[in-house]
């Protein structure tokens, strides 16, 4: 069933790896995963590692992942045939609009995990990739959408991709990244709704940015509340009210502790 | 036939598998993975008398085999447990445990009190409310006041025995590993008129992020719980087993069936299973199926042949 | 430059790595594997007045994360080490510490003041003797007597106390654990003129074999040690340390250089580092280097920079 | 340097896995190992295995061993090219006679492990292989000795290989087994040599047995203490004094506990 089909390094630490099976799962949404070693409870990791839905076809479900640690480490290690423990999907995922209007996907780094799924539903989406350093996983996203020259990509240590994004241009938009990047983008979008701007001929009415936050998680399910969020409704789970959230629901400071 | 049941204060259990507070929500998250009806018991989310929002920060660190967290007690309140999660739980066909939190004397007995009075009206209309309370007087990431009841004995009994008087429920009190005596601590709860105690919390335990250099959680410490401190526990469950009458129900990194099997030749009458949840969301179903299987292996008939044959 | 350099109770030590008690032998056997030069110290085999053969038994199981012994205190004895191991030791180039412990107050003190006096004869012929004592009141493993001087602060007191007034070695103290109050123990040890606490010793701890339904080991419980204790073992120095003016030696679990990089933020002088060489038998090189490259990488020119920034 | 060159399945859960390199050790000796993920300390197994010399040339070592408990279920999983940390050789070994006049090697079980490396050293030797399963490694000890005709094999569940021998009849036996064979090896032998039976024509004067024995370790060399057994002359290190030991002078409650 958690059949490794394979684990491929993409770039630098950033490996793919594909699953074999038929696999339940939305845009945004993630799985709980380790390696399986037919142990558990004490070989490390003990806890799964929360991971993105990157693709998912009839027969496979894949992950984009970054050796962060050493769950991931482990992770990147592993080959074909060998098997992994899979739980999920979890999470709401990033939403569904029946009338996104004119919407960008804004990812940074390894935030571009889940937008391939959500650039495949929103097909008529501007694409907007960061990263620090070499590209990764751009060529599946130019596939997904209408036309590839909507996908604008920069790698550079020292600029943002924020500098190509007029935030104000956007019905909606969707955002997966650093913690850094989605508050500056959240500051510039909601700076963009304070002003005239909107008034202006061609413009929407307003903006909404959603952001795909992470949380150190033990359960997955929303038991446990270690992975909550503060919201200005409360406490939030990532793992079931989010990791999706409206950007100015959240508070910036409970969420750049990650 | 091999029987798992076992009576803990007067209520019956279907088996020894009790799923720990703080680990299990209030047994709705787990219902796609678990059949409730199977389990022993549900302890649920450590309740306090008003709603809390708990600590800020990261909450979760993972240690070698095991974790820290620092959820600090987040809970919508007695009031609201009451209304809004207890009757769901009662449909679950399995013991329902109140476990019960607080930062002073009066917050304690007030809730015990909502939850008793609760009940007895349930009852007397012919429904169900909690059957047991589980009262932790050992939260190690609740500092309001600075006072920690699960340390010193004579701090604690007079919690125990306000919370005594105000409830004819069946009392558990929850012992904390840090407590000066653990054994002292637990006859002081059997003088007091619990009807068992449970231990262990989770041990006081600390991280430091060296880069950024502080404290991984907000509050400093926080809980340790899972395998790696299961020897430790084991341990202080076998001698509190040892020194009291009333029933002791054992936790602390529970992961497996063999696990189990220490904890109740140790001398627990049952168990609590908290992490390992986490670890595995099939937990209840894989522990309660193999034990039944481990005891029919061995040919054991009932849990009272091998419980506290440890000198 | 980069200085390792740390002080304790007027010893130099070149580093803050030092062998913990029981884990080094009298430093021959890791002779192939670790230049002993480099290290902060050793320190021995715990030792007591008289040679004592140890349990019987089963003497190790691991655990999660961690393991558990019950090798009961086997040493050759205080008159035994000075004639056959210390001579030995102190060619090492590195700080000799005598750990010793006891079954009862006589024992610590005579073993304490063969061990002064012996230091001082040397040292007026020219010679090396011991540099330091570590008085170990927590050893979980030997139960003569029934006394654990290591639980209560005022058992322990007499102990402290008269072993100070019969040497003048530079005296350390190593606490247990299981001190019912670690933070006033650890203060009691400065009031009656330690010049230094070490902590922790491993935690009392219990294995079950169930199908031979006995304790793994003969003595019933043993000590836990390793990764699995870790962050316990860091709170409980992180108390200590804010309570003290006298150095902190700590330990527990330390199996890298951040490991020991959190120990020192949490306000330890100086660390043991024990199970750690069974994992790996060049930890102390590994560790030695490891700590003097990351000072150089983070640009910390000495330890003072970072000892205690946690509050 | 610690390469796997291949790790063989030879029998139900028994493996022989041969690791690349040139290594030191004598017949009886062991080595200390684990598998090597690059983290220590918080995986498991926290402590390496002790597993007797099998097998040695120019350019490798091989190790036979049984899958008993986890450690050793980890090692079967491995395969070739994967790495494993290795420390050793430990312990004494079997004792280097000048004149061991009549011998025989005696194995119980994974017994066998050892006993190649002191075939091959004294290759006059009569050996005596007891299995309660399925046979394994007899072959290369039969290469090993002057005449495979003087390699006898018992396997059976409810027969033992002591039925073949008599102890008597030999100056030297070396033995490593199950420790219930080695202690009733240990009493024929005592009884042999209480017996008048030397006395008989063609009986050497006594026998000799050392027995291999087995004990927890954590260091393997000498520091810790965990491995002692008690003797005639006190606790011994089984890794440093041991494993080997003159079955006289062992206590035998002392080792059962294994
Ligand atoms: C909803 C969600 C989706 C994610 N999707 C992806 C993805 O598609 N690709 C990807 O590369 N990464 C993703 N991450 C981050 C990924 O989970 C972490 O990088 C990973 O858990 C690190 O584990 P580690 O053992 O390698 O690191 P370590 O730092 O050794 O992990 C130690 C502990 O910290 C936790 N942790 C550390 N960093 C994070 C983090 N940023 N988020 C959550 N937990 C963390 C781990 O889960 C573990 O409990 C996602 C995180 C969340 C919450
Ligand atoms: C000197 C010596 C040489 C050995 N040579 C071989 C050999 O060549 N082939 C082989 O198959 N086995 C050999 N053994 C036994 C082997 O070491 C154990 O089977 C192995 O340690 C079991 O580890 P595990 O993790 O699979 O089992 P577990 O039972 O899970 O191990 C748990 C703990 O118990 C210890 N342990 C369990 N059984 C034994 C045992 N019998 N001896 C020592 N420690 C044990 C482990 O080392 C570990 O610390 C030898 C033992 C010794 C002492
Ligand atoms: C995330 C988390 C939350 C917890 N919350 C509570 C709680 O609210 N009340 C309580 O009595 N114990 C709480 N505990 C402690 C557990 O019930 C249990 O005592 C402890 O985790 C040891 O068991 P384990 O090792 O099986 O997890 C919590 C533990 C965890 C891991
Ligand atoms: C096998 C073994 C023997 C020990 N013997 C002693 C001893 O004789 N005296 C002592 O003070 N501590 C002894 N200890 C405790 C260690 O010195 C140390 O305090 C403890 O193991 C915690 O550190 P660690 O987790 O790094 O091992 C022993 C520990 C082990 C594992
Ligand atoms: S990870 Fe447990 S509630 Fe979210
Ligand atoms: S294994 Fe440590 S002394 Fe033998």
């Amino acid at each position: 069933m958690t059949r490794i089909i394979s684990n491929e390094q993409i770039a630098p630490d950033v490996f793919v790896m594909k699953i074999a099976g038929s696999y339940k799962g939305r845009m945004g949404q993630f799985y709980m995963m380790r390696a399986d070693d037919g142990y558990r409870g004490d070989s490390y990791p003990l806890l799964s590692r929360p991971l993105s839905i990157h693709d998912k076809g009839d027969d496979f479900i894949a992950f984009l992942y970054r050796v962060h640690g050493r769950g991931t480490a482990i992770l990147s290690r592993m080959s074909a045939g060998q098997q992994v423990l899979l739980e999920g999907p979890f999470g709401n995922g990033f939403p569904v609009l029946d009338e996104p209007g004119r919407i960008a996907l804004v990812g940074g780094g390894m935030g571009i995990a889940p937008l391939l799924l959500a650039a495949r539903h929103y097909a008529q989406a501007d694409i907007y990739l960061g990263f620090s350093g070499e590209a990764f996983a751009v060529e599946s996203l130019r596939q997904a959408v209408e036309s590839a020259a909507r996908v604008k990509v920069m790698n550079s240590r020292h600029r943002s991709i924020l500098e190509l994004l007029e935030p104000g241009w956007y019905d909606t938009i969707l955002a997966c990244g650093p913690a850094g990047m989605l508050k500056a983008l959240a500051e510039c979008t909601a700076a963009a709704n304070d002003a005239a701007l909107h008034d202006s001929e061609g413009y929407p009415a307003s903006t909404r940015l959603y952001i795909s936050t992470e949380k150190h998680m033990a359960c997955g399910i929303g038991a446990c509340l270690t992975c909550t969020v503060r919201t200005t409704s409360g406490n939030r789970r990532t793992c079931v009210e989010g990791p999706v959230f409206a950007a100015e629901e959240v508070d910036w400071n409970d969420l750049t502790t990650v | 036939m091999t029987s798992l049941q076992c009576n803990i204060g007067g209520v019956t259990l279907r088996n020894p598998v009790i799923m720990a507070s703080g680990t299990y929500g209030f047994g709705r998250e787990y219902a796609a993975y678990v059949d409730a009806g199977i389990l022993g018991g549900i302890s649920c989310k450590g309740l306090t008398l008003h709603p809390r929002s708990g600590n800020p920060g990261c909450r979760i660190q993972e240690t070698a085999s095991g974790m820290m967290n620092s959820v600090g007690l987040e809970n919508p309140g007695v009031a609201a447990f009451l209304e809004q999660e207890l009757p769901y739980m009662t449909t679950l066909g399995t013991a329902v445990i109140a476990n019960l939190g607080g930062s002073n004397a009066e917050e304690y007995i007030e809730g015990a009190r909502l939850l008793s009075v609760h009940t007895r009206q349930q009852i007397e209309q012919g429904g169900r409310g909690i059957d047991m309370l589980e009262l932790n007087i050992s939260c190690p990431n609740v500092r309001e006041g600075g006072i920690q009841f699960g340390i010193q004995t004579e701090t604690a009994r007079s919690i125990v025995r306000q919370v005594r008087s105000v409830t004819d429920l069946p009392l558990m009190v929850k012992l904390s590993p840090g407590a000066q005596d653990i054994v002292e601590m637990a006859v002081m709860c059997e003088e007091e008129g619990a009807d068992a105690v449970s231990l262990v919390n989770t041990f006081s335990a600390m991280k430091i992020d060296i880069y950024r250099r502080r404290s991984a959680f907000d509050n400093g410490y926080a809980g340790l719980s899972g395998p790696a401190i299961k020897p430790i526990a084991l341990r202080m469950v076998h001698q509190v087993a040892r020194a009291l009458s009333i029933p002791v129900i054992g936790m602390g990194g529970i992961s497996s069936v063999e696990d189990i099997i220490e904890f109740i030749m140790a001398g627990a009458d049952a168990v609590q299973v908290g992490t390992y949840n986490f670890v595995n969301l099939r937990a209840g179903t894989e522990l309660v199926d193999g034990l039944q299987t481990w005891m029919q292996q061995q040919r054991i008939e009932s849990l009272e042949e091998i419980r506290g044959i440890i000198g």
